[in-house]
């Protein structure tokens, strides 16, 4: 087998033209407050994202997994230009995008719009359903009536829902309104923090499945974000697994979810609750390790999981691993950001 | 000055209004203090629109019957001159009610602006903001105020109102900083932002509507400290304030040493009356609170039957308790 | 420590400001001193003495108001507050010195017993609700809002005017001479009495209400349900885990809010004729004496800071999440 | 089954009194046995918080428990009731035999003590005869045994993890060596890799020590894989419990079905998902008959009028199946007629 | 009030007296001089220092006792001042008081102009042996008492060591009147009796304790249960409030002094620049009304004689043609005088001679009760006539401003006070004190009043060489202000004091008015030698 280095950029996709939104190394460092005795040192910073390149393409959605912490909002937050980048681009459509306010934001935000995580949260207590789905309408000129919107999110009939206020609809109704303003302005692509992780179980599904039709039906991009690998792998076309800030595996959602490569991947899927599991197989997770994330104001030098990863060698302390590629499945692109996929390394295995 | 109470407790961000709650006008209204609260400020307010048509005298008018105490002529009693008490009162309540009122706006209107500046902002405009208001706390206001009132040339109520509302707007400023700092951070905000509202609109659409509660409870408690103040500047003397307000009733009982002369009806009305309008604000604020804070609701409600209820020791309803 | 320091920086910045207006304003009051000393002694006073007058308090000169500014400054620093001029020539400090602990005696400690006792009864008032408890809330409420001074005056008459049991006025017997006797200390009580009864009954109902308040709103966490499912006595309960946690708010709003109390409880001075720095503060405003009105601001706002800073410090006492800063 | 430590028969719980009240368990009948672990599971406002805080008399007001009995079984002696016990006698009960630990650890921790103080606390309350010493060796033993250094006993518990922190509620709630410890979603702020490591422990420690659990999710993923038997609840009701397994191979109730139709799995074939339709019910306006009926894809006839009771389905014996049902679908009655 | 009783009682055994003053805590300064000094303001400074004569303010026509000076002789019209010095006086350190000591201070009164509150013009002051000349740069006949009986004296030895006399606090008072200082608190301040050297006998009041009370009220409520025993202040309902409180012991006695008080009409302003107006105004205020409540019925005694001089004190200046002339209510009178001059009346209200109404605003700052009560009773009496008059509480500085650059229609004020009705008529009628309206700094006639004859009859007053002359200027002043009316006089001020004589006997009162009753006053001196102990 041939292992190369991938190279940092979109893996060889269906056609260029059908990428929305592209991020090519996104950082985010948030500065920590300086305080009297601290004034003199070195400004230090929360490392939320680091060199994140990330590619979302029409009519497909992108799932990114890790556990909290771990920069996905920070990425969503990025990508939505509601958080201003420390380093990296965003394009739209291959065009770099600067839009931190103005006509030039809203610009932008007509074309990528966000779903909250807490739809409890994301509407306001005191504006009826109207009031949220017109505004977004004004907004943007759109033509579309807030009836068509509540129609196309599955809430009919519409008129029973437009004059209620949020806390008079179930969790997942609310979200589905929380969608259908995103949709107001027309974008192509929708980026959605952890949509249903507040939802109750038995509603959660409906949301992901009503994502999904949009995603066929308006050929939307979706950037969907998670930390329940299941649903990941139920939903996403594609899967990026974040671990402190970085992107350190991604693939075709099978590919990710049944041949995890990175161990960080399998630490995470071994810990998900698995009914098929047979009780007493602990041992996997034995396995895969354990610990706790580290901090993200001084991230560990390397790969930033090897204090926790079993399989560490000494060069992960010292070098930062680039995207190495794994061993396909024929299901799309598959690599991994870990010096096991080193081609001596693999090498050297053998 | 009564003031800190409420302020105290709106100090700790009450549990922010959460979604689920109705929110129509009844229901605050269906709070009992509320209510007691809200018939004791209309009827002021009743007072303050019709009270001066409705004095029997001319409230300056010098009568025949010099400390007279209550009589079916004059209800309250008269003073040293024979003027009536009852008309003085009267008269009285429009200035104290107006002086509270504006200067609860006044300081309402800053307190706001700074709060909701100092908490949606950030950076060092917003710490500047705040520490302008921790300053302003933390002088001690009735001096400052009297300090200010006396410096000023010309005095009448509505100068006095000002000062009090631009000493006094730092409590609501406060609390209003601390309540738009958490709002800030709510979702709903974001997502305005993110459907791409201007800054302005998200302020004045998203968060303040929020806020209404809490700039309710500040505007009450304000007043609180605004009718305070005024009626203590009048009592010691300051001038210009309005000629019957209660404390320069006062100010005349105790300038006429109505206590030691036995006088008590010189006395007694204001105090009751700036007392029971207190009380009434205080019961409207508690009720505001409740509203926002279910967890003060006092167990009133819930204690029917005789059944207590305990924290920590869920009281088990006998009767159908054994039965399976 | 950092806490602190940030704490300590802004007092810092709030003296500043305080003495900053405490400069400014005083200036502004129209009139002078010596009209006001004439017009305030009604005939009493000759009206040839103007301007000897004029003379004897040094207003003939006239300086810049910016120079006058840093001489203030520079005065402050060496702790000369200017000479008083309803006691020309007594230094203002000296006439501070003699007011001032009277008033940190009255004010300061009932205020703190007033925080304390409000804040024990609040305590009980939330834990035990629904029961006594629930009728202190409108004794509470009309009392809170009843103002300091006519309470006073209705306890002058109600306990001290028609040979009621207390002395209505003074800081002390007028024939005791202040000393650390006996009787001097127990005549200064027992005149003290009176207006620190007047300043708690109507100051410590706000304490009460907002520490039952915070006590509801502490119960129904979850520690305090933990705390219970522990099967911890109802007494650890009550004050470990709730008092505990529903006093941290009450003493920053103690801070906080030090300012308003002490501005309003100078009123009793004024009612009770108490011979503190309220009284002071009333008479020099009356007699435009600014010098003295500069002083008795400064002291009050600084005892305020100070106050607040022993506040801060206590809160870091109790708060631990504040202490991890350091 | 062994011998049952805690009985739950006919439990009903309000919020509030008289004709505003909620009722939010209803008639609820659990049996909890030695050393089990019991999982209840349920949407949002199913109950089971209400459930497990009202068996324990620790609902916050305006709880009342207007009926039934929680019977607990010491290890000699007769059963006690909880529900008649003495605010004293109830003191001294909870805790040592009946532990809790909550969702959020760092609320259930007194922000203002350190653990350590904490943890003796509970120890000073219930063995007052212990010196201070011994205490805190205790304390660190406690601390040792949910893999927590000693030398952290005097933190704040802010200065502790997530993960942290709730070992440490989980440490106090073993601190007396109590029977039962309930625990109502103990792992659900907290991530997946911390969650299997905590309940990893929970069940090397319920091995070592022996106690039985009453857990708490709705999660059902994670309580087909931990749990022995498991109770589903819906609007205030059981609905279904059965063991684990059973129950995941084959449940009876539709909306059981629903629930284990909600989840995808993270291994094996990629099945297509349905989730359940509607929303769930409104405690105040329940619907009448069986609360699910109007979200059922099953619905009948008698569903819409009559409440199906909870009873072992036909064919099956509560004794050794021990799984019981309130479906009109799986009704005796039914099956009968 | 705690032991207030027991001190009061105390004080019969013990020889004490309490003295009372409304005054607010004091600061230790006992500098004679200065008016904010607490000697001044409690008034004790004249039991530590005395002057060189002691007269009567009730009856200032009255010869001075020989106090300090045995013998005073002016000469010079009244610019130079020859004085012997009593020889067998001391200082209360022992140390003997001489003419060196008397001239010092007139010395010092001149250099130090602070300190020089009544502005005398000192020239030189020698001294030779007891013999003192005192010389002045224009004639004293009007500052004579100032200098003779309100200058306490002071020992050079003391004194010369003071680095700036107007700005050291005097800490160690060294004086020669009979007492000493004991002890200072900012409450009370106490003085005992010198053993020894005092030049008469000594008081039978072993102690004076000078409490300062806070305000009125404070010092009315220890005047009524005793614990004051002499004060000066002003009680409303002093009936009620005080002497009911103990009728047979508590007193008090308000005689007047030759200053009055009364409503200053800008006369520049029209249409009060009319002095028919102004006497129709004169004719219709009820100034026993004002007497009886506005001042209680005893505090500025109401002034009958309708030349504004307050009797009896002023009662030998009176010009013949006004003796007993008293003035009365007269609406009828005063509408009729306005009628037969132009005036006109429309319905009620009152026309003045171009037809507009008249209309007054009458303005006192909103604390001084008593003035402001006057004023009601005005606006009622003004109404009478048909003027539309209010009152208008104004702040205290800006009416002090207003009234000092004449920016008022009407304004309750006082004059000054003097030996005889010229600082009287001086304050309200002066054109020598004009200053025109805007401008600030009057020293008197806030009133703007200007009569050439008036200023020329003062100035012949002050400055006349022979009594003729001085009696036909006071004849002549007594006419313009009758006529005139250029103030609107209500009443006379007062020295003084509501006393007790439970323990002390020996008061001044009505029948026995050898001094006013005023603890401030030089005359408190006096009094205090008179007190015995009552049996
Ligand atoms: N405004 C901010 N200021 C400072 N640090 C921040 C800010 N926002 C996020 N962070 C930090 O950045 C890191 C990543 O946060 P982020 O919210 O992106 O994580 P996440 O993966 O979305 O977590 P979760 O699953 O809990 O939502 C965290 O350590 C967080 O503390
Ligand atoms: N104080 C209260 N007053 C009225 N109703 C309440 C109160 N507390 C809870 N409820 C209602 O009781 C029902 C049961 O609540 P409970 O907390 O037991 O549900 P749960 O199953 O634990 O839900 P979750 O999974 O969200 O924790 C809910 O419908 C809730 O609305
Ligand atoms: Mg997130
Ligand atoms: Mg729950
Ligand atoms: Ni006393």
């Amino acid at each position: 087998m041939t292992a190369s280095t991938a190279p940092g950029s979109a893996p060889t996709a269906p056609s260029a033209t059908d990428v929305v939104l592209e991020a090519v190394g996104l950082t985010k460092h948030f500065p920590i407050r300086r305080r009297l005795r601290t004034l003199f040192t070195k400004q230090r910073a929360v490392h939320a994202v680091e060199q994140v390149d990330l590619v979302l393409r029409k009519g497909r959605v992108t799932a990114m997994v890790g556990e909290s912490g771990s920069g996905k909002s920070t990425v969503a937050r990025l990508l939505a230009q509601l958080v201003k980048q420390t380093d990296g681009k965003i394009l739209l459509h291959g065009d770099v995008v600067h839009a931190t306010g103005g006509r030039r934001f809203r610009a932008y935000c007509r074309r990528v719009q966000m779903v909250f995580q807490d739809p409890f949260a994301s509407l306001n207590p005191i504006h009826t359903v109207r009031y949220h789905l017109t505004r977004a309408l004004k907004i943007h000129h759109s033509e579309a009536t807030a009836e068509e919107l509540l129609t196309r999110v599955s809430l009919t009939p519409p008129e029973r829902f437009l004059s209620k206020f949020p806390h008079e609809l179930s969790g997942g109704q609310r979200q589905r309104v929380a969608i259908a303003r995103a949709l107001a302005a027309g974008p192509e692509a929708l980026l959605a923090d952890e949509p249903v992780s507040m939802l109750d179980v038995s509603i959660r599904l409906g949301v992901l499945n009503l994502l999904r039709d949009l995603r066929d039906r308006l050929n939307l991009a979706i950037l969907y974000i998670t930390h329940d690998i299941a649903s990941a792998r139920y939903f996403a076309d594609e899967v990026l697994v974040m671990y402190a800030g970085q992107v350190v595996e991604g693939g075709g959602g099978e590919a990710v979810t049944q041949h995890a490569a990175h161990p960080y991947t399998r630490l995470l899927i071994a810990s998900a609750p698995d009914p098929d599991r047979i009780a007493g197989a602990e041992s996997e997770v034995e396995e895969v390790g354990g610990g706790e994330p580290p901090s993200l104001i001084d991230p560990p030098s390397g790969c930033r999981f090897h204090p926790r990863c079993p399989h560490a060698m000494a060069r992960c302390e010292t070098d930062a691993p680039p995207r190495l590629t794994v061993e396909s499945n024929g299901d799309g692109p598959h690599w991994a950001a870990c010096w096991l996929y080193d081609a001596n390394t693999v090498e050297a295995a053998r | 000055m009564a003031l800190p109470t409420a302020e105290v407790m709106t100090a700790v961000p009450p549990a922010a209004p959460t979604p689920t709650r109705k929110r129509r006008r009844p229901r605050f209204l269906g709070n009992r203090k509320a209510r007691i609260g809200m018939v004791l400020f209309g009827f002021f307010v009743l007072l303050a629109i019709f009270g001066p048509m409705l004095a029997p005298y001319d409230p300056g008018e010098r009568g025949d019957q010099l400390l007279a105490s209550p009589n079916g002529d004059h209800w309250f009693g008269t003073t040293h001159l024979g003027q009536d008490l009852f008309s003085q009162m009267l008269d009285g309540s429009r200035s104290v009610m107006l002086v509270g009122l504006i200067a609860g706006v006044v300081a309402t209107v800053l307190g706001v602006l700074i709060g909701v500046t100092s908490g949606y902002l950030s950076g060092l405009g917003s710490e500047s903001l705040s520490a302008l208001s921790n300053v302003f706390l933390v002088i001690p206001a009735l001096p400052l105020i009297l300090i200010i009132t006396l410096s000023l040339p010309d005095t009448n109520d509505m100068t006095i109102a000002l000062v009090i509302g631009c000493t006094s707007w730092a409590w609501g400023a406060r609390v209003l900083r601390a309540q738009t700092l958490s709002l800030r951070r709510r979702d709903y905000v974001e997502a305005a932002r993110a459907t791409g509202e201007s800054t302005w609109r998200i302020i004045g659409f998203e968060i303040l509507p929020n806020l209404t509660a809490v700039i309710a409870a500040s505007f009450i408690g304000t007043v609180i400290f605004a009718v305070l103040s005024e009626i203590t500047l009048a009592f010691i003397g300051v001038p210009g304030v309005s000629e019957w307000n209660w404390g320069a009733i006062l100010f005349w009982a105790q300038s006429q040493q109505a206590l030691a002369q036995g006088a008590w009806w010189w006395f007694v009305p204001p105090g009751l009356a700036i007392a029971l309008l207190g009380t009434g604000l205080a019961l409207l604020n508690f009720g505001i609170d409740e509203y926002v804070n279910p967890r003060l609701r006092s167990s009133a409600g819930t204690k029917v039957r005789g059944v207590k209820m305990r924290v920590g020791f869920t009281p088990v309803l006998s009767g159908k308790g054994d039965s399976t | 420590m950092g806490y602190l320091l940030r704490r300590i920086g802004f007092y810092a910045f709030t003296a500043w400001a305080a003495i900053t207006i405490n400069f400014f304003l005083p200036r502004l009051i129209p009139g002078d001193p010596v009209q006001a000393l004439i017009a305030r002694s009604r005939g009493q006073l000759d009206a040839n003495a103007i301007q000897s007058l004029y003379i004897l308090f040094g207003l003939d000169t006239d300086t810049g108001i910016v120079e006058q500014y840093f001489d203030y400054i520079g005065q402050l620093f060496r702790g000369d507050l200017g000479l008083s001029f309803t006691f020309f020539p007594t230094p203002v400090s000296e006439v501070l010195s003699d007011s001032l602990p009277w008033t940190l005696g009255l004010v300061g400690i009932t205020t703190v017993i007033s925080f304390l006792l409000g804040t024990f009864m609040g305590v009980l008032a939330g834990w035990w609700r629904g029961s006594w408890a629930d009728m202190l809330m409108p004794v509470t409420t009309f009392l809170s809002s009843i103002p300091y001074f006519w309470l006073g005056l209705i306890a002058i008459t109600l306990l001290a005017d028609a040979g009621g049991a207390f002395p209505s006025s003074g800081g002390y017997d007028p024939g005791v001479v202040p000393s650390w006797d006996m009787d001097f200390v127990w005549s200064a009580v027992y005149h003290s009495l009176l207006p620190a009864i007047t300043i708690l009954i109507s100051s410590m109902s706000g304490w009460v209400l907002s520490m039952r308040n915070m006590m509801l709103t502490v119960s129904s966490e979850d520690y305090i349900t933990v705390a219970h499912a522990k099967g911890l006595s109802e007494r650890r309960v009550m004050i470990g885990y709730a008092a505990r946690n529903a006093l941290l708010p009450n003493v920053s709003g103690f801070a906080l809010s030090l300012g308003l109390i002490v501005g309003g409880t100078l009123l009793v001075e004024i009612v009770f004729s108490y011979p503190g720095v309220g009284f002071q503060l009333f008479q020099a405003v009356g007699a435009k004496d600014y010098p003295l009105v500069q002083g008795i601001f400064l002291i009050i706002t600084l005892s305020v800071l100070v106050a607040n800073l022993f506040a801060d410090l206590i809160y870091l006492l109790l708060d631990p999440r504040t202490r991890k800063e350091g | 089954m062994s011998d049952p430590v805690l009985e739950i028969r006919n439990l009903d719980v309000n919020y509030g009194l008289g004709d505003e009240a909620v009722h939010a368990v209803r008639d609820v009948s659990l049996t909890l046995h030695r050393g089990e672990v019991l999982g209840l599971a349920g949407e949002s406002g199913s109950g089971k918080s209400t459930l497990a805080y009202g068996m324990l008399r620790l609902l916050p007001p305006p709880g009342v428990i207007t009926g039934g009995q929680v019977l607990y079984h010491p290890r000699d002696g007769e059963p006690l009731d909880l529900m008649t016990l003495s605010t004293a006698n109830l003191r001294r009960f909870r805790w040592s035999e009946i532990s809790i630990v909550f969702q959020g650890a760092m609320n259930s921790l007194n922000p203002v003590h350190t653990i350590a103080a904490q943890l003796c606390d509970v120890i000073a309350a219930h063995e007052p005869r212990t010196s201070r010493a011994a205490q805190r060796a205790r304390a660190k033993d406690l601390l040792k045994l949910v893999g927590i250094n000693a030398d952290r006993l005097n933190s704040y518990p802010h200065q502790l993890s997530g993960g942290m922190r709730q070992r440490v509620m989980i440490a106090m709630a073993l601190a007396l060596e109590p029977r039962v410890v309930v625990m109502d979603e103990p792992t659900t702020a907290l991530d997946v890799v911390m969650q299997r490591q905590i309940l990893a422990q929970l069940v090397e420690l319920r091995e070592r020590i022996g106690f039985s659990v009453l857990f708490i999710t709705h999660d059902l993923s994670l309580l087909v894989e931990f749990s022995d038997r498991i109770a589903i609840m819906y609007g205030g009701r059981i609905v279904e419990s059965a063991p684990a397994q059973d129950l995941y191979r084959e449940s009876l109730h539709p909306y059981s079905d629903g629930l284990l139709h909600s989840f995808p799995a993270l291994r094996g074939p990629r099945r297509e998902l349905t989730g359940i339709p509607g929303s769930p019910p409104d405690l105040r306006a329940m619907p009448s008959g069986c609360a699910f009926h109007p979200r059922c894809p099953k619905a009948f006839e008698p569903c819409a009028d009559r409440s199906p009771v909870l009873a072992a389905p036909p064919g099956t014996s509560s004794a050794t199946d021990n799984r019981t049902v309130a479906c009109w679908l799986h009704a005796v009655e039914r099956v009968n007629t | 009030a705690c032991g207030d009783g027991q001190t009061g009682s105390g004080g019969n055994s013990g020889g004490v007296l309490n003295i009372g003053m409304p005054n607010g805590p004091q600061t230790e300064n006992h500098n004679p001089f200065l008016p904010s000094s607490s000697s001044n303001s409690l008034g004790y400074r004249w039991a530590l220092y005395e002057p060189l004569v002691m007269t009567n303010q009730v009856k200032p026509d009255e010869e001075g006792k020989p106090w300090l000076a045995t013998e005073w002789t002016w000469s010079d019209n009244f610019r130079k001042l020859e004085l012997t010095i009593r020889d067998n006086a001391t200082w209360s350190d022992g140390k003997p008081v001489t003419g060196a000591d008397i001239a010092y201070t007139f010395t010092l009164l001149k250099s130090t102009p602070a300190l020089n509150i009544n502005a005398i013009p000192y020239s030189d002051a020698t001294a030779d042996g007891n013999k003192v000349t005192v010389t002045f740069t224009s004639s004293q006949f009007v500052n004579q008492m100032d200098i003779l009986t309100q200058t306490p004296m002071v020992p050079e030895h003391v004194w010369s060591k003071l680095a700036d006399p107007a700005t050291d606090t005097v800490k160690d008072p060294v004086g020669s009147g009979p007492y000493t200082l004991k002890s200072f608190t900012p409450q009370t301040v106490t003085l005992t009796v010198r053993d020894k050297g005092y030049w008469q006998d000594l008081p039978q009041v072993k102690e004076l304790r000078y409490t300062s009370y806070n305000d009125n009220n404070a010092q009315t409520t220890a005047l009524a249960n005793g614990s004051s025993e002499w004060a000066f202040t002003f009680i409303s309902n002093y009936k009620a409030v005080y002497v009911n409180k103990d009728p047979e012991h508590h007193k008090l006695w308000f005689p007047p002094v030759l200053a009055a008080h009364g409503l200053f009409l800008n006369t520049e302003l029209k249409p009060f620049d009319d002095p028919v107006l102004r006497r129709a105004m004169n004719m219709v205020i009820n100034r026993n009304d004002v007497f009886m409540q506005g001042e209680a019925g005893y505090f500025y005694p109401e002034i009958k004689n309708i030349t504004g001089i307050p009797t009896p004190a002023g009662d030998s200046f009176l010009a013949d043609e006004y003796k007993g002339k008293e003035f009365e209510v007269d609406v009828k009178g005063a509408k009729q005088l306005l009628t037969d001059n132009g005036y006109t009346y429309s319905g009620d209200a009152l026309m003045d001679k171009t037809g507009k109404p008249v209309k007054l605003t009458m303005s006192n700052p909103a604390g001084w009760s008593d003035y402001i009560t006057t004023l009601e009773i005005l606006k009622d009496n003004f109404s009478d006539l048909g003027i539309a008059a209010t009152v208008d509480k104004a702040n205290q500085d800006t009416w002090t401003t207003n009234v000092d650059t004449g920016q008022f229609e009407a304004a309750m004020h006082w004059t000054n006070n003097g030996a005889t009705p010229y600082d009287l008529y001086q304050s309200i009628m002066d054109g020598a004190l004009y200053k025109p309206q805007g401008t600030a700094g009057v020293n008197g006639n806030w009133g703007r009043f200007r009569n050439a004859e008036a200023t020329e009859a003062l100035h012949q007053y002050a400055n006349a060489a022979d009594d003729t002359v001085r009696k036909e200027a006071m004849d002549e002043l007594q006419k313009i202000y009758v006529e005139q009316a250029p103030v609107l006089i209500t009443g006379a001020a007062n020295a003084g004091g509501e006393y007790s004589t439970k323990n002390w006997v020996g008061w001044p009162d009505e029948d026995n008015q050898y001094a006013p009753a005023q603890p401030t006053q030089p005359n408190a001196l006096d009094i205090i030698l008179h007190l015995k102990p009552a049996s």
